[in-house]
């Protein structure tokens, strides 16, 4: 199963360790984890709730996932993402590639990462001391999956 | 609308409204009657003409995305009966 | 300490923990591991030997690390790079970078191991089939870490 | 070469051979007396006319890796007595 989506944290370690198991034609293993910030726009961050779209979000994955392998030579694919409650420093989301050499990994692992935060339905609310509010969307995540194109 | 209609199984699509939209539309969700096939931007259109929130949250100008049936769409994308259509602001995980 | 040369395995989970630790200010967490390939050139290899030249080793990749920090917005980087006998699948090099955005951080974790390969004074010698023999250096390593210039 | 000489510790420098070239020269590491200040050039193209694997190992053309000090070098980077001049193979690492 390439992809998830949970509540609970993941162990980034183990993850990675079972994407390569058993597949000695790896050669780079390049894992990205999303942490909450304890700031965003200026503002201190309590907390951060992760709204997702249950039944878009396994398939939205999957599709970026399955680009990744069309465009990219790698191994192995690997994404989960957490919904629900979070605090600063908690891992939101994680990515593990495996492939025969480093650039086709490093590759797309940032691809998925790009294409992520442009086209899987997430949405992150923040409580702040000066209330909650929907963290608005970043143009510099539109112009990194622009560069895909 | 056709709420209950007899042919309400064949001729309805399902409308989906996420995260902030959710908030500022006062609805997660509605049945939505549909003549036939039609367009995403057909239905945008058509319910913005139900003024207040609607009309602002959905007017050209606001950054919106649709998906169609769980597949990100434009406002060509064409919506059959049955179908499921979600209305959501940029998305922000990762 | 953000660059260490050791024969025993590293723990990269508990590097990345180590690294981002206390710092709520990191957002990105990019993990490379590069790990040892069953196959080279189309022969089978039964072990690796990694050699190094003490003394310059650490230098070298203190040269490279301090490069990544003054070129990219990252907060803390680390490199750990095997030497001795290793097989095929076990783990030979470990550079972990966390920073505020994913940007940055994906560009110095390959930054940092596009200088290794062409930089930092470690040689592999195979021992296959057909014989021992040293690694040849590959021209897509020179070409990667030109693309930095 | 002034090998022992009472000026050595001042007028030598220390060439280091590593992985391949170690073995192919036969040789990990000596003692090199030079004439005041020189380049890695220079101490190259003497070595040079030794013979034999010298002359074949570091020839013009061969890929080659230099280190002053423990600085990666060029055939223009000078050497001083007291350095340490390493020349190996492109190295293969990571």
């Amino acid at each position: 199963m390439s992809v998830r989506v949970q509540t609970g944290p993941f162990d980034a370690q183990a993850e990675a360790d079972a994407l390569r198991a058993g597949d000695l034609e790896v050669g780079a293993v390049v894992t990205f984890v999303g942490t909450v910030r304890d700031l965003n726009d200026g503002d201190a961050v309590a907390t951060l709730e992760l709204e997702h779209y249950p039944g878009m979000t396994e398939k939205a994955l999957t599709t970026i996932v399955d680009e990744a392998r069309a465009r990219f030579d790698v191994r192995g694919v690997r994404v989960i993402h957490r919904v629900g409650l979070l605090a600063p420093g908690d891992p939101i989301v994680l990515v593990v590639v495996t492939g025969r050499h480093r650039g086709d990994a490093f590759d797309a692992c940032r691809f998925v990462m790009d294409y992520l935060k442009t086209r899987a339905p997430f949405w992150k609310r923040e409580r702040t001391p000066e209330g909650e509010r929907w963290v608005e969307a970043r143009a510099a995540d539109d112009e990194a999956a622009e560069r895909w194109r | 609308m056709m709420r209950g209609a007899p042919d309400s199984q064949v001729s309805v699509v399902r409308l989906v409204y996420l995260a902030r939209l959710r908030e500022a539309l006062g609805a997660s969700h509605e049945r939505y009657a549909v003549d036939g096939a039609t367009t995403v931007g057909a239905i945008r259109e058509t319910l913005r003409t139900r003024g207040g929130a609607w009309e602002s949250e959905l007017a050209p100008g606001r950054a919106l995305r649709v998906a169609v049936n769980h597949d990100l769409a434009t406002a060509d994308t064409p919506v059959a009966p049955g179908d499921e259509v979600a209305f959501f602001p940029p998305v922000t995980g990762g």
